[in-house]
């Protein structure tokens, strides 16, 4: 076991995931004495049915919806925050429920800055002001859709973003009336982000056990479910297995440096307007082969996640580090046809890619040097091997 | 906005849950008095308990609710469903309704359900573990054997619990609990 | 003075980093396919530029394309085309200007320009008969659009210049020619970026003759006679501008309030073209040739100004809460100026006030408050503090700061004032449209709002009009004819005038395909026909016409889809798709995900919007 | 990897862990807002001069309200009761909990009363039962054994009443656990061998008891790696402050998860022997570890095969045979025992009979055995042991453990084959 000589790990979130797990959530809350939360969701979920699902879970408990506030869509802005506030603030409730993915979990989050500290600035807390006092309890549903990026200590309002202990939410629920997937596509991008942050996560180089725990069970899950869950995506229990992967990746990479792979997607969509997932789908192989490239050590670590002990037992020890990338490659070569394999599908304009290397790089606080970044980006836009 | 566009939502009810948790309750508890009499090993469970043993089972928030608990004889009775009013020493909640419903269609078995967190013990965690063990006795009894296995980690051998003892105690319970 | 039967078919193309010029000819199949203005243009930049280039970088090419009306006598055909790749939205971007520039070059004897490169130094460009010459522009760089063009002008008949935003590459810097200007998407930045401040055509050294005198002379004088007796073309824009919209929207609900929240407002009559022309007393100034006389300059505290059109005044005026008009009037001469946008510049600084006001950027700009807005568009032209944000547009200001929101884009393009939640099959042009929040695509507006002979909130025929309007108005931009002679020409053959409006309100939504295929637009390719001298089959020209269109509309979606534009792009702001406004009882928003499919599907895309191997076939589109 | 049909996981300790971890205190009770820390200790942690090295590494600016250190071995109501009374009179705001289990039973119960106020425990007594956050808490532990910082349990004896107190909150878990191998440099070899073996217990029951999920099992299983690594070394080589920092984040991770997986019927008949005939957690541990897995072997006979992984690498696992494997595993922990025995001249007990106190006595004497067998049935871990452990059951495994040797299977009552996760 490798123990650097210093780290620090927190996974606020408690999680609870499996039959009946919302139907808890009665419970959980009258250990924070609240019993009037604010339901924080989108059209798209209370029209596809699943709100009444989980409205349903509630049934002969004293818990009250204070309201459930469903405006929210692709987009986590401030003024959605501010009426969700205005909701809270005239139910007079008391916590948070958030049902859905990103979007749905960074205004809920917002809207606990803004209730929790009595404010109506938000952005002062992004501009330095530290958050003082925990905020009001707040609860995740994931829904199909999800990534588990909702698990992390990640706020992100009107594409800024603050990062703070108190942001983790209280309680990660994992439902599996709400886990399975509406699409493929959908299947495709959750688990290639969760493999990309899992993979980023137990190949950094500040490394710590306790990342190691999370993104090992995060890698196995995938490991174990991703195939089927792209031929499957409604498949009940293992969609339930794969939002268990999201999670732990998410919150292994909230407490390991964002890496690479990570950085330049999130610059890449923004510039692009293509969602995230679609580039780490591109970059994870070339970003590992980069690394091969410059000799770097590939943990074999990451070999035994995605295999298990008896294939990792029964490889030779010098294969491990090879056969972790060939099986990483292996599992994103079942997303054919669902995603792009090169940045020039994408139509990703190549003029652009200098600008993004320097901003990722920046980003990363130098720990990525912009000339490794430009490397990676060409040859994934390329499509062209190290 | 339109804050009427939100409305608030009270939680709601599913009554056949409630009724059919109720009934169940109700069994189990006559049951667990009728076993008290009947089976020697729930009868030596019992007869360690202090003399004000009282316990509930509850489904949080509302209920149904089943009190056991000994009268002034020292024997223990089933008190009812209204733990107002009584001194209880043990409380063992079942998180939720959905949770109840569980355990009592079998779905899960008490322990899958303790391992589950589905389950609350305030009070004496001895005192709730010989409940367990006594809950578990009293499924033998009242239920057939392909669903008691599904409940229970290990279903009595012959050794332990001979047919003939385990029939006989059967229809006196089930007569006993029936019966007033 | 030398004249030229129909059409002469020659180019110029320039390397500016070169300085070298090529004297090439049109292809005569491309005329055919494409009829010249912007269909032309666009060909003729897909043979020669490769997809994924930087806008702008020096491989980026700008087509400036005049039709085969120019300088025939035909009405409001003085107008002539930009094509190039838009540095705002990514995407290929056109333009239609009616100033001088045009006539200036068709008359030197060229029927298109396509300038490519980059100069080493500031330069302009003078262009005759004989070819190009390459000047220093080390005295103007730096003025603005007017000092620029007054220095130009004693050299020719037409320049077109770009302002100091174009020299400072804003985003959505435009293009001068007189008072008008090639406006939309950033096409000045593009001539900024390659160092050009302006180009000068002599004119006057050809005359454009119609090949076909007789059947020409006839059909225009039917155009003509059209045009004064449509009651919008000879009567509210004749008398009032552009402005006349600013009434008929605000009743309508479809006026811009505070950044796209409201669709009406209780002041929206101060700034009207009636109250305007009341204050101002105005007179004509338009593009030449014009038979409908929409551009008005009038009289403010005695000095002469130029009336701003309809959207500046919705998207600088009422957008930003603003309700007087010689304030409007200012800015709008400031814009001018400085070479930049109106619609952009005006939806971007209501973005920024929306911004300030939600805490997501420090400006003292304020909703209802005009201080500092002069100070905010010098700062963009300049790209001095905030501004230098804001001149990216609003899309890359909301990507930066957030707020995407509320910014009023598509495609990057900032929204014209037209609200689609009065108008939905609009919302559906607007979402499709290839220059982005384009309102000129299909102009469905009109008849959704306006003229009432469409349900504003039905969405069963609503992709079906959106596709023969866009259809149509692609083929009248490559003639190159104003866009309003369409109001004449729909509405003037006797069929539709002499059926009451509801009953063509009931046809258009319930039997649109039979509605529309009724539709008599013959005036225009017969205009054409004539020109060049091409025998006109009655109703299947006019199929060939509009097929034209359609060819041209679906040659710039597929360049588009080219650059990465597929259907996560032809989407509304949130705010249209999510937020009912209060003007609306019934809060209605646009139901786009309704149209879209069946708006693909109508049109031969994928259902990722991409155009299908089979429709570019069958448009007779060579695939690259 | 199994997913259980239903799981819940809790750890909400921020962990710093490294070889300067101390030296961050200033800043992380900055980053909460406090300034005067009260510290809870016992006197042997003081007499081996840590609190004088966590004193040194927080330097001058932090001003330490006030040092306790009468916590006994136990950790007692009154103790709590006498140390949160001089929390109040000398203002503190925040509590640094140093020691082994007691000091951080006793520390959280002083935070409960100087969160929530008022002086009486028993309000609190139970699961659930205290709803809001307390006051700022770091915990920094000596041993690497007990997990506590990461457990949300305090059981807290209230000798008057004879009766002991659990209290369960996931409020009850510091804000901060801070794995500093300073802490542990001093820790004697043989109780470095019983808490080592102590962690390891937990990280095997986490492993294979009914409240496993993934989060607990790759905790454990980096637990059981790290200690099967580490500890024999550490046992040998006390100054090697490589492998005690190892040791303290094996027992953090092993803490971690059983606090969620929970434990069955090793820490069961362990808390029953500790409780009958006083003797150290730890040494009760390491003897029952082995019956625990042969008792359970028949119902997750695959699970349990899974720890030889970890506990003997790649290599050896690859070469035994599925089905041997379990076996192996059991082997190997014997062998662990013989070891650690070996190396601490016999300090270490292999069997219960072993057990000596401080006079060379027998602390377990055979005759204590059905009074052990007797609390053991009533302890709450058996419920997720995965076989059934009636009184019967206990005396024979109590029986082979006090003079053992190996559990006889054919006397093993076996239930119904595999375990519903």
């Amino acid at each position: 076991m490798q123990i650097p000589d210093y780290y620090e790990f927190l996974n606020q979130a408690k999680i609870i995931s499996g039959k009946k797990a919302m139907e808890h959530i009665p419970f959980e809350l009258r250990g924070y004495d609240a019993q009037k939360p604010l339901v924080v969701t989108s059209r798209a979920l209370s029209e596809s049915g699943l709100i009444k699902k989980f409205i349903g879970a509630f049934k002969d408990s004293a818990v009250t919806l204070g309201g459930i506030f469903n405006d929210v869509r692709d987009y986590a802005g401030i003024g959605l925050a501010r009426d969700a506030a205005f909701l809270y603030r005239e139910r007079g409730c008391d916590s948070i429920i958030a049902v859905g993915n990103g979007p749905e979990v960074d205004v809920a989050k917002a809207v606990n800055i803004l209730v929790a500290e009595k404010t109506d600035d938000l952005f002062k807390y992004f501009e330095g002001t530290p958050l003082k006092r925990h905020l009001k309890p707040l609860i995740v549903v994931p829904a199909c859709c999800s990534s588990g990026m909702e698990f992390t200590n990640t706020v992100t309002v009107d594409n800024r973003s603050l990062t703070s202990n108190f942001l983790y939410p209280d309680l990660a629920v994992l439902d599996p009336r709400m886990t399975p997937a509406k699409s493929r596509d959908c299947v495709a991008e959750s688990t290639v982000i969760a493999m990309a942050h899992a993979v980023g996560a137990a190949l950094t180089d500040i490394h710590s056990p306790m990342i190691e725990a999370y993104a090992h069970s995060a890698l196995r899950y995938l490991g174990l479910h991703m195939t089927k869950g792209l031929k499957k995506p409604g498949h009940v229990e293992t969609s339930l297995a794969l939002h268990n992967a999201y999670a732990l990746a998410a919150l292994a990479f909230s407490n390991a440096p964002a890496g690479m792979v990570h950085l330049l997607a999130v610059e890449l969509a923004r510039a692009t307007d293509i969602s995230a997932g679609k580039f780490m789908r591109i970059l994870l192989p070339y970003k590992m082969a980069h690394m091969m490239h410059k000799k770097m050590k590939i943990r074999d670590e990451l070999f035994l996640a995605l295999a298990g002990y008896d294939e990792y037992a029964a490889t030779p020890a010098k294969d491990r580090s090879r056969a972790g990338v060939e099986r990483v490659l292996a599992l994103l070569a079942g997303l054919k046809g669902m995603m792009p394999e090169t940045m020039k599908d994408l139509k990703v304009p190549k003029y652009k890619l200098g600008d993004i290397a320097k901003a990722a790089s920046a980003r990363s606080g130098k720990r990525y040097s912009e000339a490794d970044c430009k490397t990676v980006l060409e040859h994934a836009w390329e499509g062209r091997a190290f | 906005m339109n804050i009427n566009n939100y409305p608030e939502i009270k939680a709601g009810k599913d009554f056949i849950s409630k009724i059919y948790v109720a009934i169940m309750l109700w069994i189990v508890g006559r049951a667990i008095q009728a076993a008290s009499r009947v089976d020697k090993e729930v009868k030596k469970e019992f007869a360690e308990f202090p003399a004000d043993f009282m316990m509930c089972m509850s489904i949080l928030p509302f209920g149904p609710h089943m009190v056991v608990g000994k009268d002034k004889n020292g024997k223990v009775k089933y008190m009812g469903w209204n733990p107002q009013g009584k001194k209880i020493t043990l409380t063992m909640n079942i998180k939720s309704m959905a949770a109840a419903m569980q355990v009592f269609t079998f779905q899960e078995s008490t322990t899958t359900a303790f391992a589950h967190d589905r389950f609350t013990v305030d009070g004496d965690i001895v005192q709730g573990l010989a409940v367990v063990r006594v809950l578990n006795i009293v499924e033998v009894y009242l239920l057939p054997k392909i669903i008691t296995k599904l409940a229970v980690k290990r279903y009595p051998k012959w050794s332990e619990m001979s047919p003939l003892r385990k029939w006989v105690g059967r229809i006196i319970i089930y007569v006993r609990a029936f019966t007033f | 003075m030398q004249e030229v039967i129909g059409t002469n078919n020659r180019m110029l193309e320039i390397d500016l980093t070169a300085k070298k010029f090529q004297v090439t000819e049109v292809d005569k199949k491309d005329r055919d396919l494409y009829l010249g203005g912007k269909g032309l243009g666009l060909k003729l930049l897909y043979d020669r530029m490769e997809p994924g280039l930087d806008p702008l970088g020096p491989d980026n090419m700008i087509a400036f394309t005049m039709g085969i009306l120019m300088g025939t006598g035909a009405p409001c055909s003085g107008r002539f085309e930009a094509i190039t790749k838009s540095p705002l939205t990514g995407a290929m971007v056109t333009g239609t200007c009616g100033g001088p520039f045009g006539m200036a070059v068709k008359t030197s004897g060229w029927d298109a320009i396509i300038v490519k490169g980059k100069c080493s130094a500031p330069t302009y460009l003078y262009i005759d008969s004989k070819g190009v010459q390459f000047k220093p522009a080390k005295g103007i760089w730096g003025k603005d659009t007017e000092a620029a063009q007054a220095a130009l002008l004693k050299e020719g008949a037409g320049a077109i210049v770009i302002g100091p935003a174009g020299e400072n590459l804003v985003k959505y810097a435009n293009i001068a020619s007189g008072h008008r200007f090639l406006g939309r998407g950033g096409i000045g930045a593009v001539m900024g970026s390659k160092n050009l401040k302006g180009i000068v055509a002599r004119g006057n050294e050809f005359k454009i003759v119609p090949a076909n005198k007789k059947k020409f002379a006839k059909a225009n004088k039917r155009f003509f006679k059209f045009i004064n007796k449509n009651p919008i073309t000879s009567g509210s824009y004749r008398s009032f501008g552009t402005n006349a919209n600013v009434n008929l929207s605000n009743a309508s609900g479809i006026l811009p309030v505070r950044n796209f929240t409201g669709g009406s407002h209780g002041e929206a009559h101060k700034i009207s073209g009636e109250t305007m022309a009341e204050r101002f007393h105005t007179k004509y100034d338009t593009c030449k040739p014009c038979a409908i006389l929409c551009g008005h300059r009038g009289t403010i505290n005695g000095k002469e100004h130029h009336i701003p059109e309809y959207e500046t005044i919705g998207l600088m005026g009422s957008n930003l809460e603003i309700f007087d008009p010689a304030q409007i009037v200012e800015w709008n001469e400031l814009c001018s100026k400085y070479g930049m946008d109106t619609i952009s510049t005006g939806g971007t600084l209501a973005w920024a006030m929306e911004a300030t006001e939600k805490g997501l950027i420090k400006t003292n700009l304020k909703f209802g408050s005009p201080s500092g807005v002069s100070e905010m568009i010098r700062d963009i032209a300049y790209r001095k503090g905030m501004g230098n944000d804001l001149a990216e547009g609003s899309r890359a200001a909301s990507k930066k700061y957030g707020g995407e929101d509320f910014a009023i884009h598509v495609k990057g393009l900032e929204m014209a004032a037209y609200d689609p939640r009065g108008c939905v099959g609009h919302g559906l042009s607007y979402a499709t449209a290839n220059r982005g929040a384009c309102h000129l695509s299909s102009v469905l507006f009109s008849l959704e709002a306006y003229l009432g002979m469409a349900s504003p909130y039905a969405t069963r025929w609503k992709p079906f009009m959106v596709k023969f309007m866009e259809n149509v108005l692609s083929a009248v931009n490559s003639l190159h004819i104003c866009l309003f002679t369409a109001y004449a020409v729909f509405l003037e053959p006797p069929l539709i005038k002499l059926t009451p409006v509801p009953l063509i309100k009931q046809l258009n939504q319930n039997l649109s395909l039979v509605a529309l295929n009724l539709m008599d637009v013959s005036l225009w390719p017969e205009l054409w026909h004539a020109v060049l001298g091409k025998t006109y089959i009655p109703y299947l020209g006019m199929l060939k016409f509009i097929k034209a269109g359609e060819r041209v509309h679906v040659l710039e979606r597929y360049m588009n889809t080219r650059e990465g534009i597929s259907r996560k792009d032809d989407t509304l702001p949130r705010r249209f798709l999510t937020e009912g406004r209060k003007c609306d009882q019934k809060e209605h928003t646009v139901p786009l995900e309704k149209m879209l499919g069946k708006y693909y599907r109508l049109r031969g895309y994928d259902a990722n919007g991409i155009p299908k191997k089979r429709t570019l076939k069958r448009l007779n589109i060579a695939i690259q | 990897m199994i997913l259980p049909s239903y799981y819940e996981y809790c750890c909400r300790v921020k962990t710093i862990s490294g070889y300067k971890a101390l030296e961050q205190i200033p800043a992380m009770l900055e980053s909460m807002h406090v300034k005067k820390p009260m510290i809870i200790t016992d006197k042997g942690v003081v007499g081996a001069g840590l609190i004088g090295i966590v004193k040194k590494a927080m330097g001058a600016k932090v001003k330490i309200g006030v040092t306790y250190d009468s916590v006994p071995v136990d950790s007692e109501y009154k103790v709590v009761n006498e140390a949160a009374e001089i929390y109040r009179k000398k203002g503190c705001d925040s509590l640094i909990a140093v020691g082994g289990g007691s000091a951080i039973d006793t520390a959280k119960g002083v935070n409960i009363l100087v969160s929530l106020g008022g002086n009486n425990l028993l309000n609190y007594a139970g699961a659930h039962n205290i709803k809001q956050k307390l006051n700022p808490f770091i915990i920094i532990p000596t041993t690497s054994g007990t997990g506590s910082e990461m457990t949300n349990a305090a059981v807290i004896a209230n000798h008057d009443k004879n009766i002991k107190m659990l209290f369960a909150s996931y409020f009850l878990l510091p804000d901060i656990g801070i794995l500093d191998p300073r802490m542990t440099k001093t820790l004697p070899p043989f109780l470095t061998a019983l808490t080592g073996m102590d962690a390891l217990t937990h990280a095997c029951e986490a492993y294979f008891c009914l409240g496993k999920n993934p989060v607990s099992d790759s905790h454990a299983y980096l637990a059981i790696k790290g200690i099967s690594e580490n500890l024999l070394h550490a046992v040998k080589n006390p100054g090697d402050m490589k492998a005690r920092l190892a040791m303290a984040n094996a027992a953090t991770m092993a803490g971690a998860a059983f606090s969620n997986s929970t434990c069955g019927m090793v820490h069961g008949l362990g808390h029953s022997v500790g409780g009958v005939c006083r003797v150290p957690h730890g040494n009760c541990m390491a003897i029952f570890l082995p019956y625990g897995l042969e008792y359970n072997l028949h119902k997750c006979a695959d699970i349990i095969g899974e720890i030889l992984f970890p506990l003997a690498g790649p290599e050896v696992y690859n070469s035994t045979p599925k089905k041997e494997r379990p076996e192996r595993v059991i082997e190997l922990v014997r062998k662990m025992n013989q070891d650690l025995h070996d190396a601490t001249g016999g300090r270490h007990p292999r069997f219960l009979k072993e057990i000596l106190d401080r006079n060379g006595a027998q602390q377990v004497p055979k005759s204590a055995l059905p009074a052990i067998a007797k609390t053991t049935i009533g302890d709450g871990t058996l419920v997720y042991n995965p076989e059934e452990l009636t009184y019967d059951d206990a005396m024979l495994v109590l029986e082979h453990a006090w003079e053992g040797t190996p559990l006889n299977r054919k006397k093993i009552k076996k239930g119904r084959k595999k375990v519903k996760w």
